[in-house]
């Protein structure tokens, strides 16, 4: 079953990347993906890991949307701390506690601290994120929060 | 309507150009590698996301716009994770960041199994 | 006029790439540089339209020689070594071929000249008929996998002899230095 | 439009070239690398839409994926002295 949906996807992906559709540049991109798939699996090198993907597709838009205005912000803050004579830098490295109970809204959560400049997660231990920012600020513990509760309410079950 | 769509792809790729070369110039004029992070992710994230935005509004509704949103869902996922894992191990092999002097620093995880960052 | 600009720019950072590769002495920062020395170079060709060229470029060039670099480091030192005796005698050797290699291209035709031996002889059969006789649309891939196939597979059957014997070599040094270790611990 | 952001990516590709070179801790130079990675990806991009040609997107995507690959490998490296399986006991591995 996994092995079909991923030879299907790598096909998929062959498709979108070839853009010649002629049948026989179609059937080598389908022995192409087969050939990918057995490969691979006589490697046996898959961990067997399962990433469930248990995020309402809606809100993650949302979330992403809200994440894009807070990159664009950020990013005029470190650009003005770029940009001023006399660098105003107050680096300081916390911890923000992580409330996602999901291993893929922590990935989330995690990267996007990164993906806003001016934050950048250092180090992840169990329910913690130690993150260094740039200019630091009193209210930086705030938004942080706020972010990380987005991040849980797009879990399934989270608090809307 | 294409005028409409040429005046709003000139203004991404401007600000995304702009951005890029702010990064840079915060790479070369940050003083220590925690701040230069910071610098390095303007470029990573503000500037390539503009970029790829402005140059999918010129490529239509073709192939071309598929693979640039690819790449740019690839750079998204990836780039943090790479700032992340630069940041990560220069923590783990003993680079401290300088903390601010009005600010008290916290106690780090003891690590620094690997002498001498400097390479 | 701008694919000039773009050529000269280029050229002016491959040239300080390679300078700063010279000079460096710490064995990392060269990897890095050679990686971007690659990169760049992978631009150039991008530039000369030369696609496939710079696909075996990104992979060659930044894939697989910076992981093999970085094992040969693993192996050895990390620092460069202070050389022994002095580069006068190379630095000529150097100098001299250089001169007579730029002397050779004096006599080649110009580049993208129309009236070049190499333009004249096969290449108007295959850019004239290569759709129609093969049916794959990049010219350069029916002429690498098609029209010189038996060339092709030969090259790769060398890159990947190649490959496999540094690896092999890698690897095998590597176990036998753990097994060394052990063998001090025990 | 395209030659504004080529001239930017170039004039980024400079500084960040002169970072790469400077150093001075390692990972310095690891950031630079990457970001010049980015660049070029980004770079290869606007080059394909200023010569009307942009077929080459392929080859930034290989780029993209290669320098990632790249980055996490040298850190990898860096972190366990080597590269393919983690020794089982990293700790010893490091030290030596």
């Amino acid at each position: 079953m996994r092995v079909v949906v991923t030879a299907l996807i790598l096909f998929l992906l062959w498709l979108l990347m070839s853009g010649i559709y002629k049948p026989m540049i179609i059937g080598f991109g389908a022995v192409a993906s087969i050939v990918a798939v057995y490969v691979g699996q006589r490697m046996d090198r898959a961990d067997g890991d399962r990433v469930a993907l248990l995020l309402s597709p809606l809100k993650f838009l949302g979330y992403l949307g809200w994440l894009m205005i807070e990159i664009a912000k950020s990013n005029i803050a470190v650009t003005r701390t770029i940009l001023t004579q006399k660098m105003p830098i107050r680096q300081n490295l916390f911890r923000v506690p992580s409330c996602q109970r999901s291993e893929l809204a922590q990935v989330i959560f995690a990267n996007s601290i990164t993906l806003t400049p001016g934050t950048i997660t250092v180090e992840t231990e169990e329910n913690d994120f130690w993150v260094h920012a740039v200019s630091f600020s009193e209210d930086d513990h705030e938004a942080l929060a706020d972010m990380g509760a987005r991040v849980a309410a797009i879990e399934p079950g989270g608090a809307a | 309507m294409t005028l409409l769509v040429d005046i709003l792809s000139w203004i991404l790729i401007v600000g995304g150009s702009f951005f890029t070369v702010v990064g840079a110039i915060g790479t070369v004029r940050f003083p220590d590698f925690w701040s230069r992070l910071h610098a390095v992710s303007v470029a990573d994230s503000g500037g390539m996301l503009l970029l790829i935005a402005g140059m999918c509004l010129q490529g239509g509704f073709t192939l071309v716009t598929v693979k640039l949103i690819l790449i740019g869902i690839f750079l998204f996922i990836t780039g943090p994770t790479a700032t992340h894992a630069v940041a990560n191990a220069a923590l783990v092999t003993g680079l401290r960041p300088r903390v601010a002097r009005d600010i008290e620093a916290v106690e780090l995880p003891p690590y620094s199994d690997v002498p001498d960052p400097r390479g | 006029m701008i694919e000039t600009l773009i050529n000269i720019a280029l050229f002016a950072m491959l040239v300080f790439t390679a300078l700063a590769i010279v000079r460096m002495d710490r064995l990392f920062a060269v990897v890095m540089l050679s990686g971007v020395f690659s990169l760049l170079s992978a631009m150039l060709f991008v530039t000369l339209d030369a696609v496939d060229v710079a696909f075996t470029e990104a992979a060659v060039g930044a894939g697989i020689s910076t992981v093999l670099m970085l094992g040969t480091i693993a192996l050895t030192a990390r620092r460069e070594k202070a050389p022994s005796h002095s580069s006068a005698v190379p630095l000529v050797v150097c100098v001299v071929t250089g001169a007579v290699l730029v002397y050779g291209t004096l006599d080649m035709p110009n580049f993208g000249d129309a009236k070049a031996p190499a333009n004249l002889h096969v290449a108007p059969d295959y850019l004239h008929d290569s759709i129609e006789e093969i049916d794959v649309p990049n010219v350069v891939t029916s002429i690498l996998a098609s029209y010189r196939g038996y060339d092709t597979l030969g090259e790769t059957a060398v890159v990947f002899t190649a490959g496999i014997g540094v690896l092999l070599i890698l690897s095998g040094l590597r176990r036998r230095r753990r097994y060394l270790d052990e063998d001090e611990d025990t | 439009m395209f030659l504004l952001a080529a001239l930017a990516l170039f004039a980024a590709m400079a500084l960040v070239l002169y970072r790469l070179y400077a150093g001075p801790t390692l990972y310095d130079r690891v950031l630079a690398a990457n970001s010049f990675g980015t660049t070029t990806v980004l770079f290869i991009g606007v080059i394909g839409f200023l010569t009307g040609r942009p077929d080459f997107l392929d080859i930034a995507l290989l780029y993209a994926l290669i320098n990632f690959v790249g980055t996490i490998a040298v850190l990898k490296f860096f972190r366990y002295r080597a590269i393919g399986d983690i020794p089982q006991v990293p700790d010893r591995e490091v030290g030596s």
